[in-house]
């Protein structure tokens, strides 16, 4: 084999910097070979490395009482009693899944349940956080089906539901679009397994999958800003395999139930080179691997490429000496490879030999601890101040409210999303109890009484105008979405999808963001336990707004108190649960953007201390049964989500008539459109109305009645008014139809 | 109750993945005695009943339910439904009996070319089965789907002889029960959403009954289908 | 030795993707695309045999498995 | 005017369908069977046009739509 000579522009095409070069010079006292520079390439990428994201993201809290794995494993763990754990985590596959919509989007999803079920969970749901380009950008229709489709074709077969998500639309996401996906798991104490190589002479062993040529410098790329060539890099797709998957699911699972294994990491990106070096290193050990008895798919696989190959569906084990039987026992069955294919040293460095001879030797700790941190420049750019100057009293005053009030209903971000949802099993496993369609997702956890709920959220309108701002209320709004389903926001997982953090004015963005978020989750006192980070979402120089998405993972101890955000039926009355204040929100809201054609003004105020309060009454107010639905209130501001509990209920529309509770001087649409954060719209039966006002009182919560559920209009007196019936089939068809599907 | 609760096999196949979904409502809803069962079993013998669960055996390459109809289980499915054991296929269940020749006609991929998963009605045709002895003719169900080729396709001389044969045992339809275009979520040939064989004990169908056996899951209809068999296997008497 | 075999749908079995394929074709502005039916295409590595015993196995392995002679015809080509 | 088109997945590729087959083949006793790729095969039946411009819009439409060049070659015949 001929040795490719290293040389420091070969280093730079592997994207590190010339200082980094020297470092990995001085680390190993001698000029690496192609193998050690892509070992190193892929070990110190923003992808895996966090090198330009570590200083920021150590600011969030991360403990709790419930914490039982914090971040820096695979996914985080939190406990929710009797024995059982949610294992949880949220990914971006952005870059591939622009590339090849299908299959970049599939093994997202698989990445992700990987992360999950090698901490010994059993994947019980998915979420799917997505991000477009304009509805009539040329490109849009082909990646939205592409991506929905492929997140559909691995989540359906590996049979874990898509219980919800959300998906945006904007121009900023025009040459680079946000697939995030996440999966929770559910595990036993007992069964908790985690990322360590440790026990000299343990055996190391290779199972899923055969190795080929996939994906080589998918880590890479994931760090790399977009240009024209990208187009170019396509043979690096990776091609997702969810049956084959769903044999490791079962098979690592059945393993997890013996005692055999000392640890397990999934191969995602940089694939055998990161799961090796990361579990010696968590375990302080060394290893020796034996790349001949890889197993391979493809003929004359260098050393190089198979430290490097992105192959889906493939974990690396450490079981115990003398239990290898067992190991391959089970594999043997799931009809699945099973190599070993080294072993676990003590001398803290990582041996790869091929052909006989050694192919690269590093010591671990110089490539995980080692790693560079950078910490670096950010500066607010001066164009903030200009958006945040916009003269409200200017905009023109719609000339038929009920009209604007309707397109809102029916645009691509207010509509209906069953199109998408629809498309994905979120029944399978019958654990979901409130199906997509509602503010949060609930599944039962079987076996017990209790409900997790999910909602995945972020408004990367808000965070342009105003990171810091937009940070915080991601975080208020999605524990907010699970609040209204009665649920204890336990726990988050993120993904934080950025532009290029060499600029400034990124890397302020992205530390006013994190600064935001970690403000609400302390307000919350909810623990950040595993995340994601994506820079470089940016072509041609131009960046998405910034968009740091929230998972949030809450608990009901008693599942039957759950609430959805449709109003039950006639005679209900309608409260609006709020803080108390009366100003207008408007800066980055959908009515400006959508009816106005503007991103600008400064987004609504947030306060989480109220946030939380809010939450926690939601939640004992679910629990002594008080409410008949409750409903965050979000984009489009109370108009909307009046509209959205009147129409969104599987039985059919309903009427509902409320006043506005603004002061008369405050303008008609902006009363209705109003963002203001810390609002629920909550309904409840007239006998019940005495003692849910009383629990409001016990909060702190100001609640206003505003009127009543019933007839065929929605209706905001003196104000606008909408026939219910038309206005669903309007948000129904809203989304096929902005994109030219049929629906 | 005569005592001991039926014996009721939960096939596995490799990508299997509604395996579980069936055994809970069986065991834990139903409270029979449901077993899984690897796919290289050999043998029926022990049970009473077999349910050929949903999911995507193989991957659902090929064809669905193509590889999983060579499995050594199959036979014995086939041994056992001769003998006139019931048998009910769900979803890849009921594409594996039409793959294995167990039920006439094939599968071909949704009209719309995509994956769906909703709640949807349909009718019962016949009470003459095992799993709808206890639901009544014409009665409407409340049942989810989720499938991506659910399109039933036969050709027309099979189809005649499932219709004079009364084989078509659920047919999708609206609220009301009425089976018209508009209800039929696939391109289903006569809206047919399940079918049986000539002897009645092996039935197929697209519909999830095992995902909504339960009131908190948002339908309980499927539930009548386990009980009508377990009502017939009691009736039967081992 | 390496073979192909074409699986295709039936006269009279209906073809939603083939339909669908040239409805978007048309979309496009394909309109000299009149009809589409699709049909599988595999290729397959054998090891040493002849070329009957080949095509022995090949009609075998479609019956029982590759085609799905309901809706499916298959030819094979050696 | 008829024509064919061939769509196959790129050397290198992974091809998950193949490899099930190939495996149920071998269980199946059709040891013979070393390696399965399977690949999209399309019949089209075009209006009245010459060869050289059916050539062209089949091109076209292969780019477009019919193959996923990203992973995917393609073959027309006319
Ligand atoms: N990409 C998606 N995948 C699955 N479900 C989705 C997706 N987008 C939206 N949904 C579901 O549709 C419903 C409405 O979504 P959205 O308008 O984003 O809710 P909210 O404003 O309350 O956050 C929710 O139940 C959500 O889970
Ligand atoms: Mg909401």
């Amino acid at each position: 084999m001929r040795e490719i000579p290293v040389t420091p522009e070969l280093a730079r095409e592997h994207g590190l910097s010339a200082e980094e070069f020297e470092r990995i010079r001085s680390i190993l006292g001698r000029d690496p070979n192609i193998t050690e520079l892509g070992i190193f390439s892929v070990m110190w990428s923003e992808h895996c490395s966090y090198k330009s994201s570590r200083v920021h993201l150590r600011k969030f809290p991360t403990k709790g009482p419930r914490v039982l794995q914090g971040p820096g494993e695979n996914a985080g763990i939190v406990d929710i009693g009797d024995g059982l754990a949610v294992a949880f985590k949220m990914e971006s596959h952005n870059h591939p899944s622009y590339i090849e919509p299908y299959q970049g989007a599939a093994t997202g999803v698989g990445g992700i349940l990987r992360d999950v079920f090698t901490m010994g969970a059993r994947p019980i749901a998915l979420l799917d956080s997505l991000r477009f380009g304009r509805t009539d950008h040329p490109r849009s229709r082909y990646l939205v089906d592409g991506v929905v489709s492929g997140i559909a074709g691995y989540g359906n077969c590996i049979g874990v539901p898509t219980v919800g998500g959300e998906v945006y639309f904007d121009e900023c996401y025009d040459g680079n679009i946000l697939v995030n996906v996440f999966t929770l798991g559910v595990v036993r104490h007992d069964r908790i397994r985690r990322g360590y190589a440790s026990g000299v002479g343990n055996p190391v062993i290779y199972v899923g999958s055969k190795t080929g040529r996939d994906g080589i410098h998918g880590a890479t790329m994931a760090s790399e800003e977009f240009d024209e060539k990208s187009e170019e890099k396509r043979p690096t797709v990776q091609v997702g395999d969810p049956f084959t998957e769903k044999l490791l699911l079962e098979a690592c699972l059945e393993l997890m139930k013996t005692d055999a294994i000392v640890g397990i990491q999934d191969m995602g990106a940089a694939g055998l080179t990161s799961s090796s070096f990361e579990m010696a290193s968590r375990a302080g050990t060394g290893f020796r691997i034996d790349l001949d008895r890889v197993p391979q798919r493809e003929e004359g696989m260098t050393p190089y490429e198979l430290m490097l190959s992105e192959s889906q569906e493939r974990m690396l084990i450490v079981a115990k000496k003398g239990r290898e039987r067992e190991v391959f026992e089970i594999f043997e069955k799931w009809d699945l490879d099973v190599s070993v294919i080294g072993y676990v040293t003590g001398d803290g460095v990582g041996r790869i030999r091929m052909g006989g001879g050694n192919v690269a030797e590093i010591p671990i700790a110089a490539v995980t601890d080692e790693a560079p941190v950078y910490n670096r420049p950010s500066a607010r750019p001066e164009s903030q101040d200009a958006l945040s100057r916009l003269d409200f009293s200017a905009l023109p005053f719609p000339s038929d409210l009920s009209e604007t009030w309707k397109r809102l209903m029916g645009c691509a971000e207010m509509a209906d999303k069953r199109w998408i949802y629809r498309q994905y099993d979120h029944m399978i496993r019958t654990n979901t109890l409130v199906l997509p369609g509602s503010d949060a997702a609930v599944l039962r956890v079987k076996g017990t009484r209790k409900g997790i709920a999910l909602s995945v959220d972020c408004n990367s309108r808000y965070c342009f105008l105003d990171p810091y701002v937009g940070g915080m209320i991601a975080v208020c709004e999605s524990a907010r979405n699970v609040a209204c389903s009665g649920a204890e926001p336990i726990g988050l997982s993120d993904c934080l999808n950025f532009g290029n953090p060499e600029k400034p004015e990124i890397m302020w963005q992205f530390r006013s963001a994190i600064e935001g978020m970690a403000k609400a989750c302390e307000a919350f006192q909810v623990p950040v336990v595993s995340g994601n980070v994506s820079f470089y979402n940016e072509t041609k120089g131009k960046g998405i707004h910034p968009t740091p998405t929230v998972a949030m993972v809450g608990l009901l101890e008693d599942a039957s108190v759950r609430l959805v955000q449709w109003f039950r039926g006639e005679g209900d009355l309608v409260f609006l649960a709020d803080a108390d204040r009366s100003t207008v929100e408007l800066g980055g809201s959908l009515y400006l953007n959508e009816i106005h054609g503007k991103v600008e003004g400064i987004p609504p105020e947030s306060d989480p201390a109220h946030e939380a309060r809010l939450c926690r009454f939601l939640r004992e107010a679910a629990q002594r049964k008080l409410l008949s639905s409750a409903h965050d209130l979000a984009e489009g501001g109370l108009a909307c989500a009046l509209a959205e509990s009147c129409i969104t209920r599987p039985e059919g529309p309903i009427g509902a008539k409320i006043r506005n509770p603004f002061p008369e001087s405050i303008r008609a649409d902006f009363a209705m459109f109003s963002e203001n954060q810390g609002r629920a719209l909550l309904s409840c039966p007239p006998e019940k109305k005495a003692a849910l006002l009383a629990a409001a009182g016990e909060f702190r919560i100001k609640m206003e009645e505003l009127g009543a559920v019933g007839g065929t209009w929605i209706e905001i007196e003196g104000i606008a008014r909408l026939d219910a019936q038309e206005t669903e089939s309007s948000w129904r068809g809203g989304l096929a139809g902005a994109l030219g599907f049929e629906g | 109750m005569t005592g001991q609760a039926m014996k009721i096999a939960v096939l596995v196949f490799p990508g299997s993945n509604c395996d579980h979904d069936a055994y809970h409502a069986l065991k834990h809803v139903l409270s029979a005695d449901a077993r899984f069962v690897w796919h290289k079993e050999g043998s029926l013998a022990e049970f009473d009943a077999a349910v050929i669960p949903g999911g995507f055996t193989y991957g659902d390459y090929l064809r669905t339910g193509a590889m999983a109809k060579l499995s050594p289980v199959m036979g014995a499915v086939r041994g056992f439904a001769d003998a006139g054991g019931p048998v009910i296929g769900i979803c890849n269940g009921f594409q594996i009996l039409l793959e294995a020749g167990l039920l006439p006609g094939a599968m071909i991929a949704n009209e719309s070319l995509k994956f769906i998963c909703d709640y949807k009605y349909i009718k019962t045709e016949t009470s003459g089965t095992p799993f709808t002895r206890g639901i009544p003719e014409n009665a409407v169900l409340r049942v989810p789907i989720a499938h991506y080729q659910g399109n039933y396709y036969a050709d027309r001389e099979t189809l005649a002889g499932l219709e004079e044969n009364g084989q078509v045992v659920f047919r999708y339809c609206d609220a009301a029960g009425n089976v018209t275009p508009d209800a039929n979520p696939n391109g289903s040939v006569g809206n047919i959403a399940g079918i049986c064989n000539a002897s009645r004990n092996v039935l197929g169908m697209m519909p999830h009954p095992e995902r909504c056996s339960e009131a908190e899951m948002g339908s309980a209809d499927g539930r009548r289908l386990f009980t009508s068999m377990i009502q017939w296997l009691k009736e039967r008497g081992r | 030795m390496k073979a192909r075999i074409y699986v295709t749908l039936k006269k009279g079995v209906l073809d939603p993707q083939g339909k669908a394929i040239q409805r978007s074709l048309s979309h496009l502005g394909f309109d000299g695309v009149e009809e589409v039916r699709v049909g599988k295409f595999m290729e397959v590595r054998l090891g040493a045999m002849g070329r009957e015993e080949a095509e022995k196995l090949l009609q075998d392995a479609c019956r029982r498995l590759l085609a799905n002679t309901v809706i499916e015809d298959y030819r094979i080509e050696l």
